[in-house]
């Protein structure tokens, strides 16, 4: 904007209902502003981010000639938008706009009115001030790549592979174990309906596998990402699996032949209640149907020196091939959708529960394996003595609801906890309790769950359970585990002798949570959680456009929620790729040529190598497609030679001299 | 400036990616803290000009309050490192001025770590409360008054007046 | 059979105890308490109490300040910490189980024929005296005031003390003690609001 | 290796052989252990139970004065000494009322807390600082066969223990297998022995005391340790009583380092186990 | 028509600025040819009385020099103001304070305490200390004041023009004055040399390198450097990318890095500042200790970044002295 034309500022502050003005006295602020240089409307109003409120701003500018409008509201991460369109639909440039933030960073944490109306007058006065620098700008428009990523093959990353690719999306689906299926393949049958997890969860891993628009990539992980929404590149670290699973038909004759007669290696996928050898595959309906090597056992990968009778046996088809070596492959995708899911609690961490002390202390998941036909022991309940188990008792929220370990509720546990109990008492008769703080029925057909575990005979007792020990006080208990629980109903504390107990142990975070956040650029909750960008308006999007997240590893849920927002992160990822475009904030930096001394000093600062040396001019030049706006340059340019858009050098002395403007 | 009314005045410059977003957490989650922080937001901290530190300063802030992405979180990668390195050796500078090092804190602040916001804010203003009034523009004042008898014009060269004359006055 | 009210008014209420007592050292997160029982569950001497700690937890906290002062809970509440460190939500149950005393004992509110108090006034008062605590000479005063059958009943232990030296009989003393008198009338009550 | 002395009441008393028996092992260790002078009660559960400032002020007298006696830490053999003087040191760190009016009691003794000096126990002091190793080396006449128990009662690990588990301590079994002992699983080695209620309400201290006695004769113990005085002398003196109300659990109680005064070889008559009502003398001198 | 009257006055100096005007050698004459030389104390006997009878305006341009530091510099200033119709500050010292304004670092009485007695050479057994006022033999002599801190010609005066350099380069000075005389005058307010910093026009330009990191900084005197290759490149802080353009990189072209004494450019509000911003970024260390030991290199951040400029930016002075003239005040 020329130095001439003279600056008209709208000024319009927010009550947000009673958000805002219940601290801060909004009159008060619009009044003040009116005092400032340039203001030529200032108003208050009870939500600027209503038709209303935005039309407001449309009009004045019309009828008053507004060149400049300050909105003081909510955070800009929330509204910025909404203003800037609402001043362009005003006529005026979107970005000779300024939104001063009271409600997030004054009146939601303050609570002297006094001073928070102060606090909301120096940051207008700072914007009032700064917005008369502001020019007007334009936003680029980056291409969207169609291709998308998703990361993490369990329930919540197949289905949104799915329904991407179902949609005509070319889909990579990256797994770290050899098996797709996450935890939900561990799992006998599924609350609240009580069906088989494998019938409905097998038809979607083969579709997974069949889909000619998915490449499904196992045994691999996320190396690295560079680039930004709709242009990410993307490099996935292949392990060896020393087996072609394009080659292997999953006869499983390799497994036979192997020279470990006998299986002697602990199986991860039942806990290490089975055992399986060096060469195996992880689980009957595992996809894809391929065996695996484990290069820590198998004596030809250790030592080099083994008969391979694998590879004799795997004969003319030659899947087998032991001198596979890891790959890194790059792909490029304009969105990722990532569903790492979670960990589960580690019970040894409540020695009070005895868990690894007592062999017949296990926790729910091993459970799960335990009663399932494909388990260990072909579904059938057994006490570590071998004897069918006559009272059981399951402890709720081990690990969860405890400022000591995990502060959240895990979701699931109860209603998981109440399926088993069901389930172990039809298989067994056994008496069944469960010892409960709140029970957490709040789904769809969930408390009717809850009332046909009631029916089916589970007691229910109110407390959480201190101890679990082998200490007999009384004849009965011998021989027993005896747990200290209050019976918080009853008012009095109880004994229980029970002979199994199963620790419903809550969901956390994946372990390599933090690593996975910096390499998709998220951010965590303190607790490790994926952090949604809005918890209510914008639950699976995060603070990196492009990037979205679904199922566990945004916080614990229950299979009916992951896929719902499976398929939502698969929506926003489409919307994305069908908007063709995004439009990025024009807050790039640029260098005035004709003050620059060429001094290089910039160049080797920029993160995104945006600056390069005009040999020619002997100047410095900044590239816009890869500046990304971060200013480092421009904080450090000794001559004052590069400006940023939106964050000019006199714009933000500015804002300073005008927070300190204490009224 | 009279000792009794006084209240720190603390000039805060965050990031947008994390620190900006913790203090807009803070607020969601209703942490109450002390009210005299006012939030300036760069894209990065690699943004922050050594100057608008001392403008800050000179213009009246008792201190002066740095917020980034932890070391390795950045969202441009390394600019954080970048605003470390400034950091401390406008400390050492400050020093040097008579400036208490204590004024001018750089804290890492993720995007979830709104209660982080609400303690550094407090302790921050705690800290500040205790080392007392800064007050440059009363010292330049203060310092100035010698002068006035003699002078037939003065002109200081805060950055409140020198930023809205015309470019080609050199220094402020 | 005998009938008695046990539905309770807002007359039996004192507003503001849980509060106050909350704000007592220790006791701050008081009212974070989910009533999931883990304190009672975990503690050694839930057998004999008449209001278990949990209930102790929802009695303070709504302000029923009489029952939570006249249980026996607070008394028998041996400072084991057992449920301090087990609740899950950090309340420091046995830092309140203090506070209830301190404010039983300034207002003389326990049940009648509880020695466990008087025990705690001669111990402070032996202090006081002397800075020190001889545990014989302690617990003989404590017998002949409150029981001193008890304290005839005891005469084997005291038999077996003498017998293996342990039956020290000369009072043990500080040589500052009353400089430490001072120092103590100094602080006391000094920390926040005394007793609620 | 020199530390602050803080017995405590009940070494000079009931519990007297247990500082008997520590003073020569420790020397045996090369941990010289100084007295604080004049130091007073430590308030224990009592003054906590009457006024949490006066409380505050009892501890932090001892450990002002040996904080200004020289740099140290301070070891407290006691576990209720243990812990109410760890206690006063978070009180203090984190409340700055109670902190104020403490340093105002203390000033009538010319008196300043600076909590620099940190407050120990024995078994920390012999686990981290000592080290089993060296602890091992000494060992002349190891406990070889003897069952023990290791029972460390409730307040030593309870509630601001950094040194070992809350749950499940082991620096007591650790130090038990380096003599050379057998040492018992035992779940209740941090349960409350009742010690503060047996004179005032029988009933209900003596039975925590038979729990625990009960518990360690089922898992077959020769010898209870201990590491407190109020636990070894609960333990040692109401079997009598214990035996009338629930039956017998003869299982004698020892301090930790009358059993390692033992082993390394020291003289019997200078560890105090004559003073033991449940004699454990024969059953060592038998090993 | 009369020929126009120019004055020159010195402040606080080193005397360099007029030695700049002997050493415009023939040009000198040139200049005094076209112009009446009214006023120069250095090198003409004039007394405060002659300029005091001038009458306000009727000189066109006084050149000034030197910081100001007394009372005595201050009226002049003024004075001098209200006799002319251009003020011009000369050299480094009036234009950002100079060498001098380094004293803004210390109090008054530290000044003072040093220079009477603390310092080595000195022997003053009663401690005598230079009053404004004293009283002898029913005589009083008087002094000028010595101030609390230094300060730019700027901060006394309103100022025309600045000539920034330490000391003018004649080419500077004559093309400044030759504007005077034709009256092609650039916008009130200027610094008459380019707005570009020195890299510029430095010779050693094109041998820095584009990729830059310092892992250590070396000083001038403890190090031999190459006489082509830019001084930043050998890891020698060089001021030259912070610093206005004009001298023709004199100091780079003796071997010796440029020093700062153009002072900064028009969009940029204090010159120490942006420099330890350019240098401290580009440490090629992140660890706290590491980025600390490389800063260490650079042992006196002020005298460094800030030599000739102190007075002129954002902090101006001490906060210590500050606080001592606070309290003096209040
Ligand atoms: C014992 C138990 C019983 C349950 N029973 C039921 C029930 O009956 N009904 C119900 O609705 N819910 C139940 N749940 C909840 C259910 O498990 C979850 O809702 C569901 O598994 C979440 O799916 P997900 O895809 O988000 O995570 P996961 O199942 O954890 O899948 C995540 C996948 O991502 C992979 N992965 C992780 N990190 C990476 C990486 N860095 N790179 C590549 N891949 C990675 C993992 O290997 C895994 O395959 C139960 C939970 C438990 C613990
Ligand atoms: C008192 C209360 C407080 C709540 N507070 C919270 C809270 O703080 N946070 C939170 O997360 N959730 C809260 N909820 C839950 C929240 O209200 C719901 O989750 C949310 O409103 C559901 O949105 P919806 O669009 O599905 O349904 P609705 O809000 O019910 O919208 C359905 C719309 O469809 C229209 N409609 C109905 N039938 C037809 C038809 N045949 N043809 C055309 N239009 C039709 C209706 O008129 C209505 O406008 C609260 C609920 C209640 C009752
Ligand atoms: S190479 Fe040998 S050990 Fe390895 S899988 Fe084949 S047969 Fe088994
Ligand atoms: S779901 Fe139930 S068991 Fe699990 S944490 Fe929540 S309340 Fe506890
Ligand atoms: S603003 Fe950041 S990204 Fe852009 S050119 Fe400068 S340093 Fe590079
Ligand atoms: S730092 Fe500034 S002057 Fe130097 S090359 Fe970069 S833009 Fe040009
Ligand atoms: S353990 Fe804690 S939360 Fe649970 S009832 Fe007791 S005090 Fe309340
Ligand atoms: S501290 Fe008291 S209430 Fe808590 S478990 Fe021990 S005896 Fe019970
Ligand atoms: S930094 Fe110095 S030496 Fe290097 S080019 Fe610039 S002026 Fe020349
Ligand atoms: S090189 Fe720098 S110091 Fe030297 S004369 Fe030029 S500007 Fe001044």
């Amino acid at each position: 904007m020329s130095n001439d034309e003279s600056i008209r500022t709208g000024f319009y502050v927010c009550h947000c209902g009673h958000n805002i003005s219940d601290v801060v006295d909004c009159t008060a602020v619009a009044r003040y502003a009116s005092t400032l240089a340039g203001v030529m409307v200032s108003r208050d109003y009870k939500y600027m981010c209503s038709s209303p409120g935005q039309e407001l701003i449309r009009q004045d500018i019309l009828e008053h000639k507004l060149n400049r409008v300050v909105v003081a509201s909510c955070s800009p991460l929330l509204h910025e938008h909404t203003f800037r369109n609402a001043v362009a639909a005003g006529g005026l440039n979107p970005f000779l706009f300024q939104m001063v933030n009271i409600r997030e960073h004054d009146a939601w944490v303050h609570a002297d009115r006094a001073a928070a109306t102060a606090k909301a007058q120096a940051l207008v006065s700072a914007a009032i001030r700064r917005v008369a620098l502001h020019k007007p700008l334009q936003a680029t428009r980056a291409p969207i790549h169609p291709d998308v990523l998703v990361v993490g093959g369990g329930i919540a990353g197949i289905h949104a592979a799915l329904t991407l690719a179902n949609a005509g999306k070319k889909v990579y689906l990256v797994e770290r174990q050899p098996s797709i299926g996450g935890h939900m393949a561990q799992f006998d049958k599924t609350f609240p309906t009580l069906d088989c997890a494998a019938c409905i969860l097998t038809p979607k891993m083969s579709a997974v596998r069949s889909h000619k628009n998915i490449v499904l990539w196992t045994y691999s992980e996320v190396a690295k990402v560079d680039g930004y929404v709709g242009n990410y590149t993307v490099t996935v670290r292949r392990k060896a699996r020393y087996v072609d699973e394009n080659l292997c038909v999953g006869c499983q004759e390799c497994i036979d032949a192997c020279v470990f007669k006998v299986p002697k290696f602990p199986d991860p996928f039942n806990l290490g209640m089975s055992m399986q050898k060096p060469i195996y595959i992880p689980f009957p309906q595992a996809v894809p149907q391929a065996a695996v090597i484990d290069p820590d056992r198998c004596i030809q990968l250790k030592t080099g020196k083994c008969k391979k009778t694998c590879v004799e046996a795997c004969a003319d088809r030659k899947a087998i091939n032991l001198n596979q070596k890891e790959q890194l492959l790059e792909i490029k995708v304009g969105s990722i959708i990532t569903a790492t899911g979670f960990k589960l609690f580690d019970a040894k961490r409540l020695p009070e529960y005895g868990y690894g002390r007592y062999p017949d202390v296990m926790t729910t998941i091993e459970l799960e394996r335990l009663v399932s036909s494909s388990g260990p022991t072909g579904g059938e309940l057994r006490l570590r003595s071998g004897k069918p188990p006559t009272a059981v008792g399951f402890i709720l929220c081990v690990g969860s609801r405890d400022m000591r370990t995990n502060r959240w509720c895990s979701r699931t546990c109860c209603m998981h906890s109440m399926k088993l109990a069901q389930i172990v008492r039809e298989r067994t008769g056994a008496q069944v309790t469960v010892f409960y703080i709140d029970i957490r029925a709040p789904g769809k057909g969930y408390e009717e769950f809850y009332d046909r575990s009631l029916q089916q005979g589970v007691q229910f007792v109110r407390g959480r359970v201190a101890e679990v020990s082998d200490c007999a006080l009384s004849p009965d208990e011998a021989g027993k585990l005896v747990i200290r629980v209050e019976d918080t109903l009853a008012g009095f504390v109880r004994r229980v002798p029970l002979d199994l107990v199963v620790l419903a142990v809550g969901m956390e975070p994946q372990a390599d949570a933090q690593e996975m956040r910096r390499i998709l650029n998220m951010s965590c909750s303190a607790e490790g959680w994926f952090l949604e960008k809005h918890p209510k308006m914008a639950p699976v999007s995060t603070f990196t456009d492009g990037v979205f997240i679904a199922g566990c590893c945004q916080g614990p849920k229950d299979i009916p929620d992951s896929i719902a927002q499976a398929g939502a992160a698969a929506a926003e990822a489409l919307a994305l790729i069908d908007a063709g475009g995004i439009d990025q904030e024009p807050n790039t930096a640029y260098i005035r040529g004709e003050e620059c001394s060429g001094c290089k000093s910039c160049i080797s600062l920029c993160p995104y190598a945006a600056i390069s040396f005009d040999a020619e001019k002997q100047k410095a030049v900044i590239n816009p497609a890869l500046c990304k706006g971060c200013g480092t340059c421009v904080a450090s340019c000794p001559s004052g030679s590069i400006g940023q858009n939106l964050f000019e050098d006199q714009e933000v002395f500015e804002e300073i001299n005008g927070v300190l403007d204490y009224v | 400036m009279s000792d009794m009314n006084w209240q720190p005045r603390i000039v805060a410059f965050f990031c947008s990616w994390c620190t900006y977003t913790a203090a807009d957490l803070a607020g969601v989650s209703r942490f109450r803290y002390a009210p005299n922080v006012r939030i300036i937001r760069l894209m990065c901290s690699g943004r922050i000009d050594p100057q608008f530190v001392l403008c800050a300063l000179a213009d009246g802030a008792d201190g002066v309050l740095i917020g980034g992405c932890h070391p390795g979180d950045c969202h441009y990668a390394e600019g954080n490192f970048k605003t470390f390195r400034r950091y401390r050796m406008i400390l050492r500078l400050l020093a040097d001025m008579g400036v208490a090092g204590d004024r001018v804190r750089l804290e890492w602040i993720s995007a979830s770590e709104g209660e982080r916001v609400k303690t550094v804010i407090n302790e921050m203003v705690e800290r500040i409360r205790a080392l007392g009034p800064l007050d440059i523009p009363g010292r330049f004042a203060a310092c100035d008054s010698e002068i006035l008898e003699s002078a037939d014009a003065i002109r200081l060269p805060q950055c409140k007046e020198t930023h809205d004359v015309v470019p080609e006055v050199v220094h402020g | 059979m005998e009938l008695g009210q046990k539905i309770k008014c807002e007359a039996d209420r004192t507003a503001g105890f849980g509060k106050a007592i909350a704000a007592m050292p220790g006791c701050e997160r008081l009212g974070s308490c989910i009533q999931c029982g883990a304190c009672s569950g975990a503690c050694p001497l839930s057998i004999y109490m008449d209001q278990s700690p949990r209930q102790v937890i929802a009695l303070v906290r709504g302000d029923f300040k009489k029952q939570a002062l006249s249980c026996n809970t607070i008394w028998l509440c041996s400072s084991c910490y057992a449920c301090t460190v087990q609740c899950p939500r950090e309340i420091g149950i046995t830092d309140i189980m203090y506070a209830l005393k301190q404010c039983a004992m300034s207002e003389r509110a326990y049940p009648a024929g509880l020695s466990i108090p008087i025990l705690a006034r001669q111990f402070v008062r032996m202090v006081v005296r002397r800075g020190r605590i001889t545990e014989t000479r302690l617990v003989m005063r404590f017998f002949l005031q409150t029981n001193w059958k008890a304290a005839i009943s005891s005469w084997r232990l005291g038999l077996n003390l003498i017998r293996t030296r342990r039956f020290g009989i000369r009072q043990q003393h500080i040589k500052q003690h009353l400089e430490l008198a001072a120092m103590l009338a100094q602080a006391k009550n000094a920390n926040a609001g005394g007793s609620p | 290796m020199r530390y602050h002395y803080f017995p405590g009441c009940s070494l000079k008393g009931l519990g007297r052989a247990y500082d008997e028996s520590l003073r020569p092992v420790m020397e045996r260790l090369g941990v010289e252990l100084a007295e604080i002078d004049d130091w007073n009660c430590c308030g224990a559960t009592a003054y906590m139970s009457t006024d949490h400032c006066n409380a505050c002020a009892l501890g932090a007298r001892n450990i002002a004065i040996a904080e200004s006696s020289g740099p140290g830490d301070i070891v407290a053999p006691c576990n209720a000494c243990y812990l109410a003087l760890n206690k006063t040191r978070n009180c203090l760190a984190g409340d700055s009322a109670t902190r104020a009016a403490v340093q105002k009691a203390l000033a009538v003794a010319k008196l300043t807390y600076t909590g620099t000096a940190a407050v120990r126990h024995p078994l920390e002091v012999l686990v981290y600082d000592v080290g089993i190793n060296v602890i091992k080396r000494n060992v002349v006449r190891p406990l070889k066969d003897l069952k023990i128990a290791p029972y460390y009662g409730c307040q030593l690990v309870r509630p601001h223990c950094s040194f070992d588990d809350q749950w499940n301590p082991t620096a007591m079994d650790r130090i038990l297998t380096a003599l050379g002992a057998r040492v018992v699983d035992f779940p209740l080695k941090t349960r409350c022995c009742g010690g503060s209620l047996t004179g005032t309400a029988p009933e209900a201290g003596l039975r925590l005391t038979h729990i625990i006695l009960g518990e360690a004769q089922r898992r077959g113990a020769d010898l209870i340790a201990t590491i407190c005085p109020l636990c070894q002398f609960n333990l040692d003196s109401y079997h009598d009583q214990i035996a009338r109300r629930w039956g017998p659990a003869r299982i004698p109680a020892v301090y930790i380092t009358q059993l390692m005064g033992m082993a390394f070889g020291l003289p019997t008559e200078q560890l105090g186990l004559k003073r033991n009502f449940l004699p454990a003398d024969k059953l060592l001198a038998a090993t | 028509m009369d020929k126009p009257k120019i004055g020159f006055y010195w402040c606080a100096s080193c005397g360099g600025c007029e030695e700049a005007i002997v050493d415009l050698a023939e040009d000198i004459l040139r200049i005094t040819a076209a112009v009446d030389l009214v006023f120069w104390p250095v090198a003409l006997d004039f007394k405060k009385e002659d300029v005091l009878a001038m009458p306000n305006g009727s000189m066109a341009a006084v050149f000034i020099n030197g910081a100001v530091r007394t009372s005595e510099q201050e009226e002049m200033a003024s004075l001098l103001r209200a006799k002319s119709q251009f003020v011009i500050a000369f050299g480094a010292c009036a234009q950002l304070g100079g060498i001098p304004g380094l004293a803004n670092q210390f109090s008054r009485d530290s000044i003072l305490n040093y220079v009477y007695d603390g310092a080595p050479t000195v022997v003053n057994e009663k401690h005598v200390r230079p009053s404004v006022r004293c009283e002898d033999n029913n005589r009083t002599l008087t002094l000028p004041e010595f101030r609390s801190v230094v300060r730019t010609l700027e901060q006394i005066v309103h100022v025309d023009y600045f000539l920034p350099g330490c000391p003018p380069t004649p080419r500077l000075i004559t093309s400044a004055i030759d504007a005077l005389l034709t009256g092609k005058l650039p916008p009130p307010g200027s610094v008459l040399a380019p707005d570009v910093a020195l890299c510029d026009q430095c010779p050693r330009k094109k041998s820095k390198p584009e990729q830059i990191r310092f892992a250590a900084f070396k000083r001038p005197h403890l190090t031999s450097m190459d006489s082509d290759l830019c001084f930043l490149a050998q890891g020698v802080v060089c001021m030259g990318p912070a610093t206005r353009g004009g001298c023709e990189a004199l100091c780079p072209a003796a071997n010796m890095p440029c020093t700062g004494c153009f002072g900064p450019t028009s969009r940029v509000h204090d010159q120490g500042a942006k420099m330890l911003s350019s240098l401290s970024a580009a440490v090629d260390a992140k660890e706290s200790d590491q980025v600390d030991a490389v800063l260490a290199g650079i042992p006196d951040p002020v005298g460094t970044f800030y030599r000739y400029a102190l007075p002129a930016s954002l902090l101006r002075f001490s906060a210590n002295i500050g606080s001592a003239a606070v309290k003096e005040t209040l």
